[in-house]
């Protein structure tokens, strides 16, 4: 399937892009986050078991077992702190 | 009914907060919170902050935040204003001003919202200080501040 | 540093909320309560009421508020007016501000001075309505309220 | 003792004054509450055993086994019912 993907905050610095577009092959955001971190450098670094993160699907936020869809719109950032 | 606004311009908190119980005569009571950006922040002087946010699910979660407080207490009126872009120390970042009839309704809806947004809306604040630029780590109270009002 | 007035004018609660941190950096919170005359209580229509106060005791009681305030809580200002006399539905009756640097302390102060207010301060309401008018009886869920914040 | 003696509020309304100057026999709050409901009438109706007020020495609250002193100040009114 086809996303969209996001990233907002100190990730979208850490990874020099706000946004692409992905081939993604498999079923959940958990799943997302373990093809990203494939990647190495920042992605294996900002995404690691551990780290603090936060997923949105198509803007509400979502656990790592939720099931992504054709053309969703996922975005991957911070915890936030506005206010 | 509710007002909401997310906004780079500066707002003028009081002017505001009046304006909720203007021209009313059923409003009993009136609690609000305004959040300000501090010269100060973990012992460095802070210069500036960038406030970000994620267009399209910012309006989406404040507008849930509300509608949520609205059908947990006996509202009349609420407002929720929030800056996004560079503001500067003593500018208001946040208001929540929340309109009741009495004011156990009033405090505990405006407190609700403050505690969720915090947790819940999609804002970053970047912090310009004297070492260079920062982004603002959450506070894990925040966590244990929104967690009050589930399961109650 | 805090500001407490007990007048018979009517004030403007916008430019009073706003006043607490105008020229201030250091201030990240402001949490605040107006409470407002209505049209309507128990059922009749309110036309005006009228606000009595022990001269002198009042004074000693809302200075002793606001000190127990500021030693349970961190805060960095307050402001603390209560209007007596003739007010019309619609009217500010009291406003509480409270500045603070985060924003738990600042919502604790507020709520609990007013809660304090509500049954230590010498104040009396009297309701003209349709029916003539009448003393407005204090109201057990005040005493509740107020309760919540001994022993604690 | 003297006494100065202030009523608020509904019972001043009923009692038809603000201020009185009493002299004083007894010793606690109590006691003054007792004279004063000996008057009879609505004296004896509004400060009956069971209706809600309130005795202030010297502009604080007390209980009413406070000690009263010469030349105090004291007020009796209905619970409050500012803000």
């Amino acid at each position: 399937m086809t996303l969209r993907i996001l990233y907002f905050a100190r990730l979208r610095e850490r990874f020099g892009q706000h946004e692409e577009t992905l081939d993604f092959a498999g079923s959940t955001a958990a799943d997302l986050i373990a093809q990203l971190r494939a990647r190495g450098g920042v992605w294996a670094e900002e995404l690691a078991a551990g780290r603090a993160f936060r997923v949105a699907v198509n803007q509400n936020l979502v656990a790592f077992d939720a099931a992504l869809t054709e053309n969703a719109e996922v975005a991957i950032f911070p915890p936030v702190t506005g206010g | 009914m509710p007002t909401i606004r997310i906004q780079t311009e500066a707002f003028d908190s009081g002017a505001e907060m009046a304006a909720i119980s203007r021209n009313r005569t059923d409003i009993g009571a009136v609690a609000s919170f305004v959040g300000l950006a501090r010269d100060m922040n973990h012992g460095d002087d802070v210069r500036a902050m960038v406030l970000e946010h994620y267009p399209g699910m910012t309006e989406k979660v404040l507008a849930g935040l509300v509608d949520e407080a609205r059908s947990r207490w006996a509202l009349l009126d609420v407002t929720l204003i929030h800056r996004v872009g560079r503001l500067l120390p003593g500018d208001a970042i946040v208001l929540v001003a929340v309109a009741s009839t009495h004011r156990g309704e009033a405090f505990s809806a405006c407190e609700f919202i403050m505690d969720y947004l915090k947790t819940q809306a999609p804002f970053w604040k970047k912090e310009e200080t004297e070492h260079g630029a920062r982004w603002v780590e959450a506070r894990a109270s925040d966590d244990t501040a929104a967690a009050r009002w589930t399961g109650s």
